[in-house]
């Protein structure tokens, strides 16, 4: 702020194409799953979104076999520099969303990834087959840790119960498969080693961490599920340091997310050892958040002292 | 000005992303506070339509909230010929984030983003009976009233005016939105106007008028918007609310304001809404507590 | 804020007293173990800490075998409504506490409690009895999670170790044991359900959450050790979530902490089912912190209408 | 004044908690911000001794930060029998705490707590030989020196100024600090006084006069700190150093401010320190990126 104050920096020019599993991308911002719904979006904002869209990978919100409606209110609270959400994956299920959303969602131009969630490994299967047999699809996102839905599996918990989920998806489609790991274990890095062992393409973080709040007013639980999930700056001290944990522990690339809110701090995911990164929470304070990260990675970069996201990938903290 | 009502889109878009608005000026208003933004882009808000506020550059106070920008309903909307397009807004301070944005000074920056959500319906579209429309606005509910009421004064629509208070101390805003012109006023705490709630009033006109040729528009606390929508309903008289509900981002994006439907299910207050008619939903008192 | 402006509410007078695991207190409000070292604060503040000291019972930093000197610097780091440390447990080792320490800090003239750590369970087991036979100690606070130090012992992650080391050292003493939990698990009411097995007479929780930090001019990782553990008012949510947890699945009291900044806050943790509270980095931002939290209870609880902390314990989310 | 150097004691004490004091005045300075707090409780601090601040009622700002208060040294210490005892800071803006404190503007609250840490030697307590001292001071480093010459000045005993900057941008307060009287600047860019590093005037000071009889004290970079330390270690001068480490409380509760001891093991800076004898550490530069 003084700095750029003091001497104000000309933005350097740079190329931040890139890519995750394959996927070719215009640069390496994401958003995350359930944090930016693109139709109601255009809704919204019309046109404009699709000409200044402000991903380069659009992942949607995780999609379930069959129309939630969702947690009962509230839904949101606010916390010190962050927030709990409950929201429960309300969605038109997979039908809905294949016939209705997908078509929709091509339309802007990125490439896609699908996030599904099941209660079962079946219903697993099924998703991944029906979605990525759509050629609009680029990539799946597995979530295995949404805190606030009580699914008979608890996969995201276990290694040895992911693996055998990766071992049974795996075959079903040659699209990558990207893992979402749940921040609330011990050790991430077991259930990421052995997301990879079951044939992950890639695995994505940090999701939300387990949180309460109590109404001001009545004294109960202010969250109509009882409980939720944290997510923006509060939490990106954790975030940081399990991607990073993870990113030494496996091979295959990192999704890294947990409260960035500008460039400066997606560059930190980089530096932990994030391939790509997702905007989450910073989206509800500003539609275009993705795009200002994107705008000013090239002088974080720069103040740094690297020359291109490759040269800040090479020097992860390790 | 549309002539044909039916031509009215249900919301004006936004300009995608937020932008920084000047404050203009700034005053108290019987224990609320009255705030006023240049916002040269935006376009012309409709009524019921409101706002994502944060203020800048520095939203968050000591205890890092807020955090999130808050859902604020114009109170006006103003085209002047030298200073530009002017947004008046009423702000009952319940919090940090209203706090926050009623200490704002002349020259401060505020990050707006909108407008967001549907309109109000004119009354012919609502009730094809309708011979004007009576807009119930309590506490700071009043706001998004007085823009429907403008509307309708601008487009030769009868209206009355039903406005009901706490007390004094919340109590802002009905001189500098509603003019001199009749509304009728109800104080809980009968310091002044009818000494009650402001559904009495309600109640007087539907009884005294032909409920069929009646379109009610209502804003104002859960409690009070529930009563105004079960008065409604039982007349079968069309109402329309506009509610409230904790938003995070004002434009589909959280899927955290969500309102009971009357069939089951959610809406996203803040696309579907925040106006809603009384018969879509389950209950306006949503946000009542959780039990757990 | 606006409320006391609209109307300034007179205070009103409250008995506090209460107690933990049979040990009376004056109050409610602890230290955290580690962030409040009342020996240098004597030296620095003199005699007036101990007339107004700010908390009902002390906790003394975690106590080891041997000299420690801690972790290398920098220890410290600022985050959103937070911080990292990576302190590393210096102290003095167990002889030089007691000998130097313990009597000075009986001078101060509320209960004391010890923290203790150890790498095994015969270490467990001397700091326990060695600390417990002095008559200065009301209570002994057994740290098995401690996110900055590498101890062959990951007790405070596994319920049945937890159990085991509760099991060991219960005979050894009749004063109140409290197991300070950690919050790196995914489901610490386990790890809580097990030392109330072995004989636990109250849990206390959080410790620090796991974090990282970079350093803003070599990109590389900013704390000495690496990585440390997250504290303030961001991990408040979490920390309200694990207490309510704990405190519904077991029967012993629970000491909650973590982010407890004010009265509101303090009162938060009654609500979700602690039986007393513990400030820590809050008394960083204001030496005062503990008598401030005490001095705003009355407000608080009327606010919420309780008469008492009874009142408000009865009152729990569940 | 109390006439016996040895029986100055190492420390005033702070009040215990942190209280509300106003500021008075703000200026740039060279780069710098210099402000003034009315103090009315505290007790005058001694060179060396430091402040923890945080401008209220809001220190956050955007992003969350600042959320710690911020170590600082006084710069100067008043007494006026109007207007109460001033506390002068100079604030080199590097991150958000130093930021946020540089925007206070008079009449705005700050928290103080303090004073803070142990004082610097009087020159014949450091070294029984000592004429006198000499002060080497650099970029903010300057204000713990300008209150050490001032108590030298009030006991009339010499001393010599060096103060080093990097360039015009960062080099405020030297006259306001230090006034007109002899000091000897040193710019790195050569934009004014001589060219190059501080510890050049130093190296120059210790061949002239006779090492034996120097007292050195310093503040300012560590880099800049670590040279001072080396060359007087070298020459067998004894040294006083005022460090900088990362701080949560400043009292001793954290144990956050970790600086290696020469023989092994760390000392708590804020209450070890901030003033350490050259020989007692193992570097200045303990802030240096941590390799992992
Ligand atoms: C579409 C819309 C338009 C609005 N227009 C206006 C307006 O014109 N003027 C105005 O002053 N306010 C308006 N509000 C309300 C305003 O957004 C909230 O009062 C504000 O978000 C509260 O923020 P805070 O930080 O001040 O208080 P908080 O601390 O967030 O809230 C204070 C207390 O109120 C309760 N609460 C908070 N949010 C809600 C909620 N949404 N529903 C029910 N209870 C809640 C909780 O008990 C909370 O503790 C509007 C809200 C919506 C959704
Ligand atoms: C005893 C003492 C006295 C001080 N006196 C003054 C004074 O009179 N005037 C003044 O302007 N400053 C003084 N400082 C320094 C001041 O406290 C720090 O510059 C300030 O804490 C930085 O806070 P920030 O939020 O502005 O920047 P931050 O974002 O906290 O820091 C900016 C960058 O500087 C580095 N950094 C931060 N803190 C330290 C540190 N302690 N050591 C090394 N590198 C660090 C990091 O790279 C960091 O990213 C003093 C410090 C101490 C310990
Ligand atoms: C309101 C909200 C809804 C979310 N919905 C989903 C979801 O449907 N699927 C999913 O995998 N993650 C979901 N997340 C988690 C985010 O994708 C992201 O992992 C998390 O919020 C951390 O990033 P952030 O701090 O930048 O928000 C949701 C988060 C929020 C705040
Ligand atoms: C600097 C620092 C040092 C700490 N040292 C210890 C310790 O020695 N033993 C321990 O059990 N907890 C220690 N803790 C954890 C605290 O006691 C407390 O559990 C945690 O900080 C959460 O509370 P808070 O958010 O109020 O600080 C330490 C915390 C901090 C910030
Ligand atoms: S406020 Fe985010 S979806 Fe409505
Ligand atoms: S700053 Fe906390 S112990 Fe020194």
């Amino acid at each position: 702020m003084t700095e750029s104050a003091k001497a104000a920096e000309p933005l350097p020019v740079m190329d931040l194409s890139t890519g995750i599993c394959g996927i070719p991308l215009s640069g390496p911002v994401l958003n995350g799953s359930g944090t930016f719904d693109a139709l109601a979006a255009r809704r919204v904002f019309g046109d404009a979104l699709i000409e200044d869209f402000p991903f380069d990978c659009y992942v949607s919100k995780t999609i379930t076999m069959n129309p939630r409606p969702g947690n009962p209110p509230y839904r949101l609270w606010e916390t010190p520099s962050g927030m709990i959400n409950s929201i429960g994956l309300p969605g038109p299920g997979l039908d809905g969303f294949l016939e209705n959303d997908l078509g929709a969602l091509a339309e802007i131009g990125v490439p896609l990834i699908v996030s599904v969630m099941a209660d079962s490994a079946e219903d697993f299967a099924t998703l991944v087959e029906r979605v990525a047999a759509r050629d609009e699809v680029a990539g799946i996102e597995l979530n295995v840790s949404c805190p606030n839905v009580h699914s008979g599996l608890i996969v995201g918990e276990q290694p040895a119960e992911t693996e055998a989920l990766m071992k049974a998806l795996r075959p079903l489609t040659g699209k990558p498969l990207i893992v979402k790991l749940t921040p609330n274990v011990a050790n991430p890095q077991e259930v990421a080693v052995a997301a990879e062992a079951g044939g992950a393409d890639s695995v994505s973080m940090i999701n939300t961490i387990k949180a309460a709040a109590i109404d001001p007013a009545s004294s109960r639980t202010w969250l109509g599920a009882g409980a939720g999930g944290l997510s923006g700056p509060a939490v990106r001290p954790i975030a940081l340091a399990q991607v990073r944990a993870v990113s030494s522990a496996v091979g295959i690339p990192v999704v890294g997310m947990g409260g960035i809110s500008d460039a400066e701090s997606a560059l930190e995911f980089i530096l932990a050892g994030a391939e790509v990164i997702a905007v989450g929470t910073e989206n509800f304070r500003n539609p275009r958040a993705g795009a200002a990260v994107t705008e000013g990675l090239p002088l974080a970069l720069r103040r740094r002292g690297f020359g291109s996201l490759a040269e800040a990938r090479a020097a992860t903290i390790g | 000005m549309p002539a044909d009502p039916a031509a009215t889109p249900d919301r004006v878009q936004a300009p995608f992303g937020r932008r920084l608005c000047e404050v203009a000026e700034t005053r108290p208003s019987g224990g609320y506070r009255i705030f006023t933004l240049i916002d040269p882009e935006g376009p012309a808000p409709a009524p019921g339509q409101f706002f994502m506020l944060a203020a800048a550059p520095d939203w968050a106070r000591e205890g890092g909230r807020p955090y999130l920008p808050r859902a604020i309903s114009h109170a006006r909307f103003t085209r002047h010929p030298g200073s530009g397009q002017r947004l008046d807004f009423l702000i009952d301070e319940v919090g940090p984030g209203t706090s926050r944005l009623a200490e704002m000074k002349p020259g401060d920056q505020c990050w707006v983003a909108g407008p967001f959500g549907g309109r109000f319906s004119l009354p012919r579209k609502l009730n094809p009976q309708a011979a004007g429309a009576i807009l119930v606005g309590g506490g700071i509910g009043i706001a998004p009233m007085a823009v429907l009421r403008r509307e309708l004064v601008d487009r030769g629509i009868p209206s009355r005016s039903l406005l009901g208070f706490r007390d004094q101390a919340h109590s802002g805003g009905v001189e500098e939105l509603f003019g001199c012109e009749e509304t009728r006023l109800a104080f809980e705490d009968g310091s002044s106007g009818h000494k009650g709630y402001v559904t009495d009033l309600l109640l007087q006109l539907l009884e005294g008028d032909d409920s069929a040729s009646a379109a009610v528009y209502s804003c104002g606390p859960p409690a009070m918007l529930e009563a105004v929508r079960r008065i409604c309903l039982e007349r079968e008289v069309p109402v329309e609310l506009a509610l409230e509900s904790p938003m995070a981002c004002g434009y589909g994006a959280c899927f955290g304001c969500a309102v009971p439907k009357a069939d089951g299910g959610y809406l996203r207050l803040c696309i579907d809404g925040p106006v809603v008619r009384g018969d879509e939903i389950a209950t306006a008192m949503a946000g009542e507590p959780a039990v757990d």
